[in-house]
């Protein structure tokens, strides 16, 4: 038993900190959310990533990258969560690097997967994953991504595609949150574009919602972290009835009640992302553990930042906006709180 | 009073209801047709609706006709409200005027600034913005620092300050506010209640993007802005007393009709039905949600029809009004989560061509809580004045 | 439109308010706590509120009562729940009562139904009422009622049995709060027994249930608005830290809380009230929000008034357990909130 | 440390759970064959099945050998509550000695003093109660009046005062308790930490009755009471300093374990899987509450061993104690709310013959918020600590 982040992991965490803290101020986000319909996320800041390794942090070492697992990768998310990073860094580098690593492991023999692991790690591309347990569904990032990896049915049952999204049409559906990117795309599913069929097709789709709900979980802690954070800032500085409205037991429980649900929120993240990377049993529950708890602590944290800003963050001037609306929209992606309360109780009632 | 008790409307208020939505039904724009009132365009479509409602006199029903009313009382009000949004009729451009200065000006103003100024604001000529909260009062209003220096050449008073928060303040003719005309009073006293020509030199008005990117509210500036002695609404100095009775006035009964939340209660039923042939798995978790807010909705429009019974025979809404703030601000949200938690995946879909009722409504409800005095000082007015507890 | 209680409603509310303040202290509460297999509840109590015409008031003038509904009687459930009081008001003068004067009206030929009526209004006869809908359950005041009206199959569907509690053996239910004298009725349905069948029956279990909704919410309303003003007395004197704990704004916005609740459940209720005395076609939907929200508010202002309350609610010395005991048997009677809300659903799906 | 994350148990830590298992299977009374550790049969029924588990070195195996323990870790304690949770074996009727009382004594005792008391407190020969709240002082613990007035010539300090809310304290023989020592200092100054035999003249205990009717805790009355210094535990004047180590380790990681909730909220699954076949309705209606009531225990799981992991490379327990009681507290309430809500009409059943362990449990959860300081309390050390508010 030893539950906790290497130092290394730590290490490496904070550097990626303060990187984004210079490279993704609000103002960079603001950018991101007034060009919802830009073609590539390949920003500086995508590239800057791409070479300190987040990018390919889970991609093989063959292919470039450095062969780790999502419990590397949680911390950075978390980071990309805190600065509400508008590039897709779990849908590229959690879901489809770890998809497509797997594919490569089992000795897929596509030739496209090698290349494109490659340009992941290099930060030359990005990819949209869709939830093969939603079809029909808008896809995120799907209006900005390279590649795009979806699902289809095939004689076999479902099938995983690659698709260039150069070839096809993607028809964008407006978010709350614009940089999400959201697109429905118009393509044919064809023998060229197939990557796994069967049921190996099946448990990457379920493995890729697992890892979704603890990618996301963590940006959504990171999220949390951040809204508390700001709005504990506010609440010191703030004045009303001669005093910092910090002062107040009404604010301070409001801040203090959110900050006890993150706490919890962060072991139970970290502890799915070991529990998937070491291919537990009970993974797939953990997974829906943390997205449940992330998701009800990241909107417990946006609903008391909103109330200790008062009108002042209902303001777009106000930074606060760009996290309130992007813990809206990943609250609600790749399952809810809800959703996943009932794949648990489902699967405790299993085991019984 | 000993009539028994009686929930039907009367034959007479039945007959009024069936005029309103007779006439609404021939004239009121089809739902969410015109442009959001929050642009200059959607502003003025408002304002050519609302004329089209005052000339019926359909525009405050509750007023004495001379002032283009009808002269009916609360429950007619209520009446004209549920059948209001029953046709989904558009959003009240004048609801600052109307539902906050409007009881201010019945009981406190001069009979000359009654004819002045009430018909043109039943007809949304003139559109009003409340002057209220500064960027360093919001909770705490008698932290005013706004000023009015007494001219006594001129005959009047030259305010000075900034005013923030100030809903349809970016398009609006009038502005009533809060001026402190007694520099050495502190808090409470010394404030007086003004009323100011948005026209008037020195006035300068900043539009404030709202969370939804529109631009609800304005931040208002004062440079030496002269207002003569006729615009000061009720005494000069007890501008606070003036002021509270229109807080009263928004929290209590007229700003927020049950008929709002009846109606959003029963789209959410509806959206639960359809969800639960499309999705019933997801739906069925969500029952007991939406249960609990059609009931909240049913329980304001049963408060308030309790509270209007007790007004009507004399009674006074005092801090009740606090408790009714703090309920119609959760029943909002809590139809909005409801909706959206129905919704799941699709709550996020907004603008560009997509209906988004819910999700607007819900970034709508979200300030609630916040606005009219928010709901952390509305309870510490429950505790205080309900429940006898002692100040901090 | 005229939805307030009448002067004379009210006056009599209160004089029904300081007799029951006087003769219902909470040591009278506590002595029938500690008599639970008290064989019958004719204490002075009840003879004093047959006096003043408390039990009788909706039995019919031909039968000695006051012919009144249930608005007219919901005023002085809710001063029963006030105090606490261990006698079945609710259930021989709001349910029994009821049902018994509606099978007069009805002309049911039953001879015995008319002396019934004549000794609930005279304070003679208590009765316990089963829960038709929840067959099998024990019965609240079996344990101690003269007359149990009980439900049983009959060839026709549901039958409703008056069963001389002397004459049959009850087998005695432990409840938390020994007042419900709960107790399941070991007998045999029989043509001597059976008051109504069929079509009837199903209408007066379905009536009586509406109004146990009612009656018990309005109980719930009295136990809800005791326990927030006892609250706010001792958060007034509790001092901690050198001042009151009710100057804390914790203990403010919890009682806030529950004022508003309360508030909100009484006008619910007495519209319900209203609804079925009238016979409005919503009235059942009526009263299981009358009792949804009653059950609410009640159990928020119990968990409240246990936090404001600390260590000494926690004692058996303090009052506040008999009313905290209570609030958590009635607020499952007869239908919790989660089971009146499904109902509601129901109705409202119906409708649609 | 750059040991890779790895939540299994290593071997030996395995073979330590199989060891106890196999004991706890062997010895353990039949669940809840035990009376109530709140009665006088049932507390020595409670300290027979203590000196069994001591006896074979089973009842505090995170101390040392030479105390009575084992010497393991954290981790270990956690294994074998596990263990002990698993085999539903009784309440520790010596909690407050092992929990509370010990970890300090393990910090601030002479040699002397853990030789004499930390065996017994093993064995549960001698059963400690707390005198730590007063009429007056309750979450103001700095409010203490409870007073120790010097004697020279007898080389000790003489007690008076009144304390309350002690558990056990209806039959414990040792108080640790909080006196005022110097009687000009205010607030957190000038208290001493003592170690009181209950048997000293001058001691007088009135048991309180709970509200289930059960004796848990005692109000303790002293009337010049001696006590030797040897029994001053930690500096004299410093009793503040040395009792928060004991709160902190209250509410932190030791009092409440986490099987405790684990097992509970399998009972809540296994009762609701049980409902879904004969209540299904209703049942489905607690599905979400059920599901959120297991995911706080796990998370509690989880969070504890987070905190171990850091707590064994050096790193200290603050103000998350304060979250960690916040959420058990509310954790243990939502698992028993869920059940009795599964149990709808049948929770109110309770006692003479009937098992009522939910009802039971609701009882006993009701007072979480509230002990070891409340939740309020806990709340503003988090705001003020955590995220550095200001004080009130």
């Amino acid at each position: 038993m030893n539950f906790a982040f290497t130092d290394t992991q730590l290490e490496f965490r904070d550097a990626v900190r303060q990187v984004l803290a210079k490279e993704c101020t609000t103002d960079a986000v603001r950018a991101a959310f007034d060009a919802p319909a830009a073609r590539t996320a390949l920003t500086p800041r995508w590239a800057t990533l791409a070479d300190l390794g987040v990018t390919g942090l889970v991609v093989p070492e063959a292919h470039g990258g450095f062969g780790l697992g999502l419990v590397d990768l949680v911390p950075l998310l978390e980071e990309a969560g805190r600065v509400a990073l508008p590039e897709p860094l779990a849908e590229t580098s959690a879901l489809a690097a770890s998809l497509l690593a797997d594919l490569d492991a089992a000795g897929t023999a596509d030739a496209r997967i090698g290349p494109w692991l490659e340009s992941i790690a290099g930060g030359t591309l990005t990819v949209a994953v869709a939830d093969g347990r939603r079809p029909g569904l808008p896809v995120a990032g799907a209006n900005s991504a390279d590649l795009l990896l979806l699902v289809a049915d095939g004689p076999d049952g479902p099938e995983i595609h690659g698709v260039d999204a150069g070839s096809i049409t993607v028809t964008p559906v407006p978010s709350l949150d614009p940089t999400r990117r959201l697109g429905i795309p118009v393509w044919e599913p064809s023998p060229d574009t197939v990557l796994v069929s069967g049921a190996h097709a099946v448990a990457g789709i379920n493995r890729t919602a697992d890892r979704a709900a603890v990618a996301v979980g963590a940006e959504l802690l990171g999220l949390a972290d951040s809204m508390i954070t700001v709005s504990a800032e506010y609440a010191k500085d703030r004045q009303q009835f001669g005093k910092p409205i910090g002062a107040f037991q009404a604010v301070k429980h409001l801040l203090a009640g959110a900050q006890v649900l993150l706490e919890f929120a962060r072991p139970v993240t970290y502890g799915a992302a070991w529990a998937l990377d070491e291919g537990s049993p009970d993974a797939s529950r953990a997974a829906s553990v943390a997205k449940a708890y992330a998701s009800d602590a990241a909107t417990e944290a946006a609903r008391v930042s909103l109330q200790v800003h008062g009108a002042i963050g209902y303001t777009w001037e106000c930074d606060l906006h760009l996290f309130l609306k992007r813990t809206w929209a990943l609250s609600e992606a790749w399952g809810s709180a809800g959703d996943h309360r009932a794949r648990i109780l489902d699967s405790l009632l299993v085991e019984d | 009073m000993d009539r028994p008790m009686d929930l039907h409307y009367t034959d007479a208020q039945e007959a009024f209801r069936e005029e309103a939505r007779a006439w609404l039904s021939a004239h009121a724009p089809a739902p969410r047709s015109l442009p959001s009132l929050d642009t200059a365009d959607g502003f003025e479509a408002h304002r050519a609706w609302e004329a089209e409602l005052a000339a019926d006199r359909w525009s405050v029903v509750s007023w004495p006709e001379e002032f283009g009313g009808r002269g009916v009382g609360i429950l007619e009000w209520l009446v004209f409200e549920e059948e209001y949004w029953r046709a989904q009729a558009p959003l009240r451009v004048s609801q600052n005027g109307v539902f906050l200065l409007a009881p201010t000006m019945f009981e406190f103003g001069t009979d000359a600034q009654k004819e002045r100024f009430l018909p043109p604001m039943a007809s949304a000529q003139e559109i009003w913005c409340q002057g209220w909260s500064e960027p360093d009062a919001g909770s705490d209003l008698a932290g005013i620092r706004s000023r009015a220096r007494r001219s006594d050449d001129e005959g009047g008073w030259v305010l000075s300050g900034q005013k923030t928060w100030a809903s349809r303040g970016a398009f609006a003719e009038w502005c009533f506010g809060l001026f402190r005309t007694d520099p050495e009073a502190e808090r409470h006293r010394g404030l007086t209640y003004f009323l100011i020509d948005m026209a008037t030199p020195g006035v300068t008005v900043r539009p404030i993007p709202q969370i939804d990117g529109e631009t609800g509210f304005a931040e208002l500036f004062f440079e030496d802005v002269f207002v003569p002695d006729d615009l000061v609404l009720g005494e000069v100095g007890k501008g606070w007393n003036v002021a509270m009775a229109t807080a009263g006035s928004e929290r209590g009964l007229s700003l927020r009709s049950p008929a709002r939340y009846s109606r959003a209660a029963d789209r959410l039923v509806a959206l639960y039905a359809e969800r639960l042939a499309s999705d019933p798995e997801r739906a069925r978790r969500s029952g007991d949600a939406v249960a609990q807010a059609w009931m909240d909705a049913e329980a304001y429009r049963l408060n308030t029809l309790w509270t209007a019974t007790r007004v009507l025979a004399g009674g006074s809404v005092g801090a009740e009004a606090s408790a009714n703030k703090i309920h119609w601000s959760q029943t909002d949200l809590a139809i909005h989560r409801a909706a959206l938690d129905l919704l799941g995946p699709e709550a996020e879909f907004h603008g560009d061509g997509i209906d988004a009722p819910w999700l607007d409504g819900f970034l709508f409800a979200l300030a609630g809580p916040i606005y009219a005095g928010t709901n952390e000082i509305q309870r510490n007015v429950v505790a205080e004045r309900m429940l006898g507890l002692p100040r901090g």
